[in-house]
């Protein structure tokens, strides 16, 4: 792991990168990585969160800023921008149930091809899909997905990159801190090593490569 | 009463102690307000916090402790929170008793749909597509007809949430329940009667010799 | 949930039972609930855990009192009884890699009806499963698996049934509590609601069905 | 110096400052001994700890703080803990960089059997499979010969492992890489030919110009 500024970390993010961003309608989300790739002026990134929040919130900033070329996420309807965006054609929204999303990323994480979920059978998220019959009971196989970037909002982190999150804000972060390329940390706080608990660490310090620095 | 709390003190009456229960937003998130007294149910949100409590006094918020729609909430003694796999593994795997939802049209059968109007309307399926395949009960918070229409209709025009029926769909108007796989009038709300529910209501409905008043 | 006696808790599992023990070499078993197992004199079981730890420890203690019809585990190298018994006939025993067997139980309590995993491609392990290919990549399609009870050995237990472990007795505990019929839970110490963080606990309270005294 | 010395020494030198690295049973633990001064690694154990340090002092065992093979370790400042379907989720997903197993034979593709010897002992694969399938490197930790035989076979007689090569074999005779798919001698234990190894060595090994010598 190595620490760096903020305008470090976020200009190894090409355009036209993937990004998993934590966060649930912005709770959890990294803002200040959110931010600067605004700032950056940053186009055509696929981001992969659970939502893209509302405008001027999180995820919300990048679509304001016409950053995304396309979204995979479960849920849309708290930004009305974004479906503006999807309806005009400036955008491409892929959407996925919270579950399947969730599970998706793990086994991109975990070294899974990909999971059998019963969520889907029958409506339209099914398409093009195969599907699978367990013990009777039919499924759908969803395959595992992985992006090039995670920006994880932590609470705290040590010096090592060991991580814990803070309430409602972990969501999705330990998960997609396991299924990048790169992992790139925000944390609140910034705490010398053994401050953590062995027992109390979300996501350990060899899944993180970039901390940023809080200045 | 208005139909809102009709809704949601009925839904209420279902909650038994010890539940584990997922309310979406909207009326759904009302029935936390009508808990039996006596009664304790554990509120789950799925964006990772079990013990939900009530919203916070003025000034006691904290930017991460918030429901699913991301408005403040409290937690509990013996709340716990979790990562969006494992709140998922909850609600897919069986373990939360009873998820109560909104609905645009629920089918003759039970079938739900709520996340899309094509061309209109595309919020998202959220976590609602896990919630109606997953949750052991699944309870319907809706009124009884939109604009005039009804929203228990045939067959569904929308794109469903999912192929597994609901358990029950309360509105101001009745109590529908799905239990035996047919849309069966178990319920009317005081003052409405059983021919009012059916002009109210394009599915076909099983009406059993006695249908009792919703005591609320 | 309800707390009971270990001996009230034990009636409850039949002869002829699935139990899913926690526990890697003994470290984090509920050994109470195992001493209680063999006292009360079961028989026919099914244990589906990690290890059948050694003679004396753990599951090993079912192994030499003959409570076992089978094991479904990683390994049994520390255990020279549980491989005698195997090779004599007298208690069937299905090995299944450990990562394979941890993600079987977690899809099992978590309503998933399987995963793809690339271990055992190619080895005995894929006898009889059905092979996937995913972007280019071979896996086996590995299915979820559950149990009449799990036997959890927590470290802090609260009243409403949240749990937490310690250190390496973690292992098995937390995923089991999730993919049994019912849930039995031996805690080191049973503390007050409020006690354990919200953000510590490991598994939440309603998958809890029995907790035993303390006494 | 004794062959399990020999080989622990030489595998530490595949370390690198920040690596997640398993080591196996047996001579894989004596590595841990040898981690060359100023190079910081995480052994993973996984049975659930990251952050492995020495075993502990007399009186300060913890019966909840133990290695895979149930010994108790003590745990470095800024060691973590996790339950095993995070364990293997770090094991199989790639994220530990390097694992050292031992090996009842590799072939000359580099495929390893060490998990059981039919008919005859039956330990159970446990995480090996895990382990060689998922790690970005493996390196096999083991004596060239049993019992004056070769187990760098042609082609393995026992059930393999895994069908993904291993990265490296060390002995106390040799290293053989399998980096570019073919068994390749790169290097001899002080004091032992070309000539010995390959006499020792049933698998067709390809011998550069070059050969060095361990430096231990």
């Amino acid at each position: 792991m190595r620490t760096l500024t903020l305008e470090e970390a976020v200009t190894k993010i090409p355009d036209g990168a993937s990004l998993m961003i934590g966060g649930f309608m912005g709770v959890g989300t990294p803002e200040r990585i959110v931010d600067e790739l605004v700032r950056q002026g940053k186009r055509e990134l696929t981001v992969i969160a659970n939502d893209t929040a509302a405008p001027g919130v999180g995820i919300g900033k990048l679509v304001s800023a016409g950053a995304l070329r396309k979204a995979i996420v479960s849920h849309i309807g708290t930004n009305l921008e974004t479906q503006q965006r999807m309806i005009g054609g400036k955008m491409e929204v892929e959407l996925v149930p919270q579950g399947t999303l969730i599970e998706r990323i793990r086994a991109g994480g975990f070294g899974l091809g990909g999971i059998l979920t019963p969520t889907g059978v029958g409506t339209v998220v099914e398409t093009g899909k195969q599907k699978l019959t367990v013990n009777g009971k039919e499924f759908l196989l969803e395959i595992a997905l992985r992006a090039d970037f995670a920006l994880v909002g932590a609470f705290l982190a040590d010096y090592l990159g060991n991580l814990t999150y803070a309430l409602t804000g972990r969501n999705f972060n330990p998960v997609i801190a396991t299924a990048a390329d790169t992992v790139i940390v925000a944390a609140e706080h910034i705490v010398p090593v053994g401050v953590i608990a062995p027992d109390h660490v979300m996501t350990p310090a060899p899944l993180v490569d970039y901390l940023i620095t809080n200045t | 009463m208005d139909a809102q709390t009709i809704i949601a003190r009925r839904i209420a009456l279902e909650l038994r102690e010890g539940m584990l229960v997922n309310l979406g937003i909207g009326i759904p998130t009302l029935v936390a307000n009508h808990v039996p007294e006596g009664v304790r149910v554990f509120f789950q949100s799925e964006n990772g916090l079990m013990g939900t409590g009530p919203a916070p006094e003025e000034g006691m918020q904290h930017r991460l402790l918030t429901d699913a729609g991301g408005r403040p909430v409290t937690a509990l003694p013996g709340a716990c929170t979790f990562d969006s796999a494992m709140s998922f593994g909850l609600i897919r795997g069986g373990h939360v008793d009873m998820t109560v939802l909104g609905a645009l049209q629920v089918d003759a059968q039970g079938r739900l749909a709520n996340w899309m109007i094509p061309g209109k309307m595309v919020p998202g399926m959220g976590g609602a597509m896990d919630l109606v395949t997953g949750a052991r009960r699944v309870v319907v918070a809706m009124q009884h007809t939109a604009k005039g229409k009804p929203k228990i209709v045939t067959r569904c025009t929308l794109p469903l949430t999912s192929v597994r029926p609901v358990s029950l769909v309360v509105t101001e108007m009745a109590v529908i329940s799905f239990a035996d796989g047919a849309a069966t009038l178990i319920e009317t709300a005081p003052d409405v009667s059983v021919e009012q529910v059916l002009a109210a209501t394009e599915a076909e409905l099983r009406v059993p010799s006695r249908v009792t008043q919703m005591q609320l």
